[in-house]
């Protein structure tokens, strides 16, 4: 655990060497470091790292000028009102590719920085047993179900219930606002999608009872100098990251470093044993944006996709026909 | 003298005339005249609830298997105020029902004419309250 | 047992006829904060019938001689009451024993009620007329028991209504007043009901909130205590137990007003009055005095009556019992 | 690590906090004793749990999330109910069962300590001898004797309650409870054999702090206590009503013996 932040310490150095010495954040009115402001996950950074990279953290020039360009094109469709005229249309079964915020590319290889090679660590056998076992040996719901009985089939972000703590805080198709706010004693971190917010005391009280499990955790927070120390703990191991879920045991730490006027450093640790053979940890460079609006993202009020999932299963039952949701390719 | 007795009789003096009201509820309901039961047996417990008082007795059937009767009584809180309690059944004093049962067919009887075999008590102790204390005997 | 028996016959006994002479107006104690003390418990006396039989006229309380006999007889009662077995060679009724009730002590007054001054209550509306023949609402049981509604609210442990709370029947007619600055409780044993009376003037609660035993409103007229209730439901019946009363079922409307007066006249004797308004029911007005009288040796004792209301199984399931053997009897 | 900066301002905010005075003064009556005269009721989740729990589905899915049990910190000092194994047993068959068997479901009177902490208000009426709590669920109520202590004649579901004033806290010691009552909605119970201390204490305007010793060795290996605060009902012309729930627990209890339509 210990090394698991000296390593992010040089990396996050490393990463901004070049500016002389590091930023001081304005204070709030009572003396906390004011890390206030949007920071939507607008970096559109891979979170594991090809295999072929290795160890190198970051895109050659050239790479990245490669993914500037495709990002290029990819925003002027996003733009565009309607599918193209000209008949040349690539018709899929997804809503119109324009419904999508695909963010800016970034030198960062991937988000995930510890293992160095910048991938997930391998799941201990507990850890991959539990993922199997869950719904009696079914394997937990999938955005693609291989059944589609009822909603427990589905993953948790198809039934509106939340994208978990990890994931919200990410880059992802859209909805990916972030908003910071504070207050005398506590840090909220609020998530666009799906509406959820974390309300972080600071005052170094305990965590609540062992008993009391949540999905998004029960985070404490502290200051080390200007960075604001999250940890996590009380998960419901029902939620996790990766495919993989949290044990009851699994801590997650978090670090906020506002780095510049705009520029917002996250590191994120999953320190989970029962689950992952090794801590590891992922990093964010979040980039303010005072025009980022958060909108109400009231998924489960509007979710038609399970009602007609439901009776879409049921008629192709009565057609003998199976009910397994396979991804358009 | 005819006179005295029709007010008398309209007053509602005698007990008879008037049909007190019992208590919570008619027994009609809940018995059926079709059914006396004249059960010997006894006495385990009793639960002091309201609205009505149960007393279980034992009651040995004719060929010997024994069955715990219920037999309904009145509302508690007048034996309390007489200064009984819990602690003052006489457990296994034997007794005598005469009444009906349950129209349910349950094990269950009211309790009537409870009586005891020579003098016998069902409770014991208790101090009234209200009386002054030199009658208490 | 035979203690209760000495007892009750010497009090009987020694009871002078309580003097005829008029009562000078008695000024109660006052509580620390001012308020006239009206605390104590005050059980009823059974024994004296709602309505004055005719032959009586006008005439509000016994001769000597008719006393006399009361008294006489009601020393019959106490002794059988004392028992604590049936005499040998009594036929079974089909209640509980005769000895578990507790009628008190025989008083002067010819009938409950004072006002109209024949003692009877007066002419019900047509309206009145019509809704008792309608009646769905069950008075004395009718052999019916499909159902629980087919039962009286008191059977069903429900209630037994404002007046049938305080109007003595067999057993557990404790009532008890107690006050704090700015209330007055009066505390029923049978079923529990305490109902909290406010003296700051306050409005009634609105229309649409309607209560067995409805919203009630104190104040002071010297040393009387005057409360005036409204809110009813029409759900209960005036009369004992909430099932009327010989020759009346007591059905009344949601139009019901109850006006009443608690005025101490000694130090062991209190004067209940209550006037019952209800223009929907009654072509007039009309008002029962019940004489209570102080005993705070009398330990009101919990009435859990829904809690063990066996009855009610046993009554329903018979019914079903006799459907189904469809024996007539 | 912590900068001074921020610890100062630690320290600023708990003066803050804790008002004007260490400990609060409350009016008192004619007879000197704390006034605990008004309508009181929890803010909490113990009569769900008294234990922490997570939120989750109720027994009822026809409810949807009306009927779901809300997450709550538990009120019980030491966060463990300390069972015996047999005990702890029972407990988790009433949860099994707390449909159909839990006394609130029908509308049995809630018992102590349980009254206090339901989600309906109480009025405690403090006279110039006795204090009388009236509970708005079933129109129970407990009259404490404040008087020479009395023995509980038998066993009742709100107890045989004799009270105290110790220094400016409401001592009530109740016995003569039946144990057919239940702690909260998740199946936690005593015995009729249960011994439990209540202390009622004014600590504010609109609040008071209530605790409940409860001692019960035929089911617990220990004593055990639960704590919470007790907020007063501010609303203008705030007043009990009536919930007379036995008619909606009808169906539950006598439901099967109905005729059939």
């Amino acid at each position: 655990m210990r090394n698991g932040f000296l390593f992010v310490f040089l990396f996050a150095t490393a990463a901004f060497a070049q500016s002389p010495k590091p930023y001081t954040p304005p204070k709030l009115p009572w003396g906390d470091p004011d890390l206030q402001g949007e920071w939507p996950a607008f970096a559109n950074i891979p979170m594991q790292r090809p295999a072929n990279f290795g160890t190198r953290a970051f895109l050659t020039d050239e790479e990245f000028a490669q993914r500037a360009k495709q990002a290029q094109k990819q925003s002027e469709s996003d733009s565009e009102e309607f599918a193209p005229s000209d008949g040349k249309v690539n018709v899929t079964i997804n809503p119109p590719g324009y419904w999508q915020e695909h963010g800016k590319p970034d030198h960062q290889a991937s988000l995930v920085v510890d293992p160095p090679d910048g991938r997930i660590p391998a799941l201990t056998p507990e850890g991959q047993a539990f993922v199997k076992n869950l719904r009696g040996g079914l394997g937990p719901g999938s955005h693609f179900p291989t059944k589609v009985d009822s909603p427990e089939d589905f993953d948790d972000y198809s039934r509106c219930i939340t994208r978990g703590l990890v994931s919200s805080m990410l880059p992802t198709l859209y909805n990916f606002g972030n908003q910071i706010m504070q207050a005398p004693g506590f840090v909220v971190i609020r998530n666009e999608m799906i509406h959820e917010t974390r309300v972080i005391p600071t005052d170094g009280r305990p965590h609540v009872g062992t008993g009391l499990r949540t999905y998004l955790g029960d985070s404490r927070g502290h200051w080390e100098g200007n960075t604001l120390v999250v940890e996590t703990t009380n998960f419901n191991t029902r939620t996790g990251t990766g495919g993989a879920y949290f044990s009851d045991e699994a801590r997650v730490t978090e670090r906020f470093t506002r780095t510049g006027p705009e520029d917002l450093s996250y590191d994120l640790t999953v320190n989970d044993p029962k689950t992952w053979t090794k801590p590891w940890t992922l990093h964010m460079p979040y980039h303010m944006d005072k025009s980022y609006v958060i909108y109400e993202y009231a998924c489960h009020e509007g979710n038609y996709m399970m009602i007609d999932a439901l009776t879409g299963a049921r008629d192709l039952e009565k057609q003998g026909k199976p009910t397994k949701v396979d991804r358009q390719q | 003298m005819r006179i005295q007795l029709s007010i008398a009789l309209a007053l509602g003096l005698c007990a008879a005339s008037v049909a007190p009201v019992w208590a919570h509820h008619s027994f009609e309901a809940e018995f059926d005249l079709a059914r006396p039961v004249h059960l010997v047996g006894k006495v385990t417990s009793m639960e002091w609830i309201n609205p009505h008082s149960w007393i279980h007795v034992d009651v040995a059937d004719a060929n010997g298997n024994v069955q715990n009767w219920m037999i309904e009584c009145g509302s508690p809180n007048i034996m309390l105020r007489r200064g009984f309690t819990k602690r003052s059944l006489e457990v296994g004093t034997e007794i005598t029902v005469q009444g009906y049962q349950a129209k349910n067919g349950t094990l269950r009887a009211n309790g009537s004419s409870i009586t005891f075999k020579d003098g016998k008590k069902l409770f014991v102790g208790g101090s009234n309250p209200d009386v002054p204390d030199d009658q208490k005997k | 047992m035979n203690v209760r028996l000495i007892a009750s016959i010497t009090l009987l006994a020694a009871g002078t006829v309580t003097a005829q002479s008029p009562k000078a107006t008695y000024t109660p104690p006052k509580t620390p904060w001012g308020d006239p003390d009206l605390q104590g418990v005050w059980p009823g006396n059974m024994g004296v019938p709602m309505q004055r039989p005719v032959a009586l006229g006008a005439r509000t309380t016994l001769t000597n001689e008719e006393f006399a006999k009361k008294q006489e007889q009601a020393l019959r009662q106490a002794k059988a009451d004392s028992e604590s077995t049936a005499a040998s060679d009594t036929k079974p009724g089909i209640g509980p024993p005769s000895y578990w009730t507790e009628r008190g002590k025989p008083t002067r007054q010819t009938s409950l009620i004072v006002d109209p001054p024949d003692g009877r209550l007066p002419a019900l509306t047509p309206e009145a007329e019509h809704y008792r023949k309608e009646a769905k609402l069950p008075g004395e049981w009718r052999g019916k028991a499909d159902s629980p509604e087919d039962l009286n609210i008191y059977y069903r442990c429900i209630t037994r209504g404002l007046l049938g709370s305080v109007i003595p029947v067999v057993y557990n007619n404790g009532n008890q007043i107690l006050q704090t600055p700015g209330y007055v409780v009066f505390r029923n044993e049978m079923i529990h009901e305490s109902r909290v009376i406010p003296l700051d003037g306050r409005p009634h609660v609105s229309p649409a909130i309607r209560m067995y035993l409805g919203d009630s409103r104190g104040h002071w007229e010297g040393s009387t205590l005057v409360v005036e209730t409204t809110n009813f439901t029409d759900k209960d019946a005036i009369g004992s137990n909430g099932a009327g009363y010989p020759g009346d079922p007591g059905y009344h409307s949601d139009q019901l007003k109850v006006i009443e007066k608690f005025t101490r006249t000694g130090p062991k004797s209190l004067d209940y009055t209550a006037t019952v308004i209800d223009p929907k029911t009654w072509t007039k007005p009309w008002t029962m005095l019940i004489q209570l009288e102080k005993d705070d040796s009398y330990q009101i004792i919990e009435y859990a009556c829904h809690e063990g209301n066996y009855a009610m199984g046993d009554i329903l399931s018979g019914a079903r019992e006799a459907e189904t053997k469809k024996d007539v009897h | 690590m912590k900068s001074l900066f921020g610890l100062s301002f630690l320290a600023l905010s708990v003066t803050l906090l804790c008002g004007q005075t260490a400990t609060y003064k409350p009016p008192r009556m004619a007879d000197g004793h704390p006034n605990l005269n008004g309508i009181w009721e929890a803010m909490n989740t113990a009569n769900w749990n008294l234990l922490d729990h997570p939120a989750s589905a109720g027994p009822m899915w026809e409810l949807g999330a009306i009927a779901a049990v809300p997450a709550g910190q538990g009120v019980v000092e030491g966060k463990v109910i300390p069972y015996k194994p047999e005990a702890a047993a029972k407990q988790k068959e009433n949860f099994k069962n707390r449909r159909t068997d839990d006394p609130e479901a029908k509308c049995y009177m809630p018992g102590i300590p349980r009254a206090n902490y339901m989600p309906y208000p109480f009025q405690i009426v403090q006279t110039n001898r006795d204090i009388l709590f009236v509970y708005e669920y079933a129109t129970s109520n407990r009259l404490i004797n404040m008087g020479k202590p009395q023995e509980a004649p038998s066993d009742t579901w709100m107890g045989t309650n004799n009270g105290r004033w110790e220094g400016d806290t409401l001592v009530i010691d109740v016995t003569g409870l039946n144990g057919l009552a239940w702690l909260d909605r998740a199946g936690d119970f005593a015995s009729d054999k249960v011994h439990i201390v209540e202390r009622f204490t004014r600590t504010g305007a609109d609040h008071l702090t209530y605790t409940a010793t409860i001692e019960d060795p035929s089911v617990f290996t220990k004593t055990w206590t639960i704590s919470m605060p007790l907020y007063r009902k501010v609303e203008k012309d705030a007043q009990l009503l009536e919930f007379k729930c036995t008619e909606f627990a009808e169906e539950l209890l006598y439901g099967k013996y109905k005729k059939a339509k």
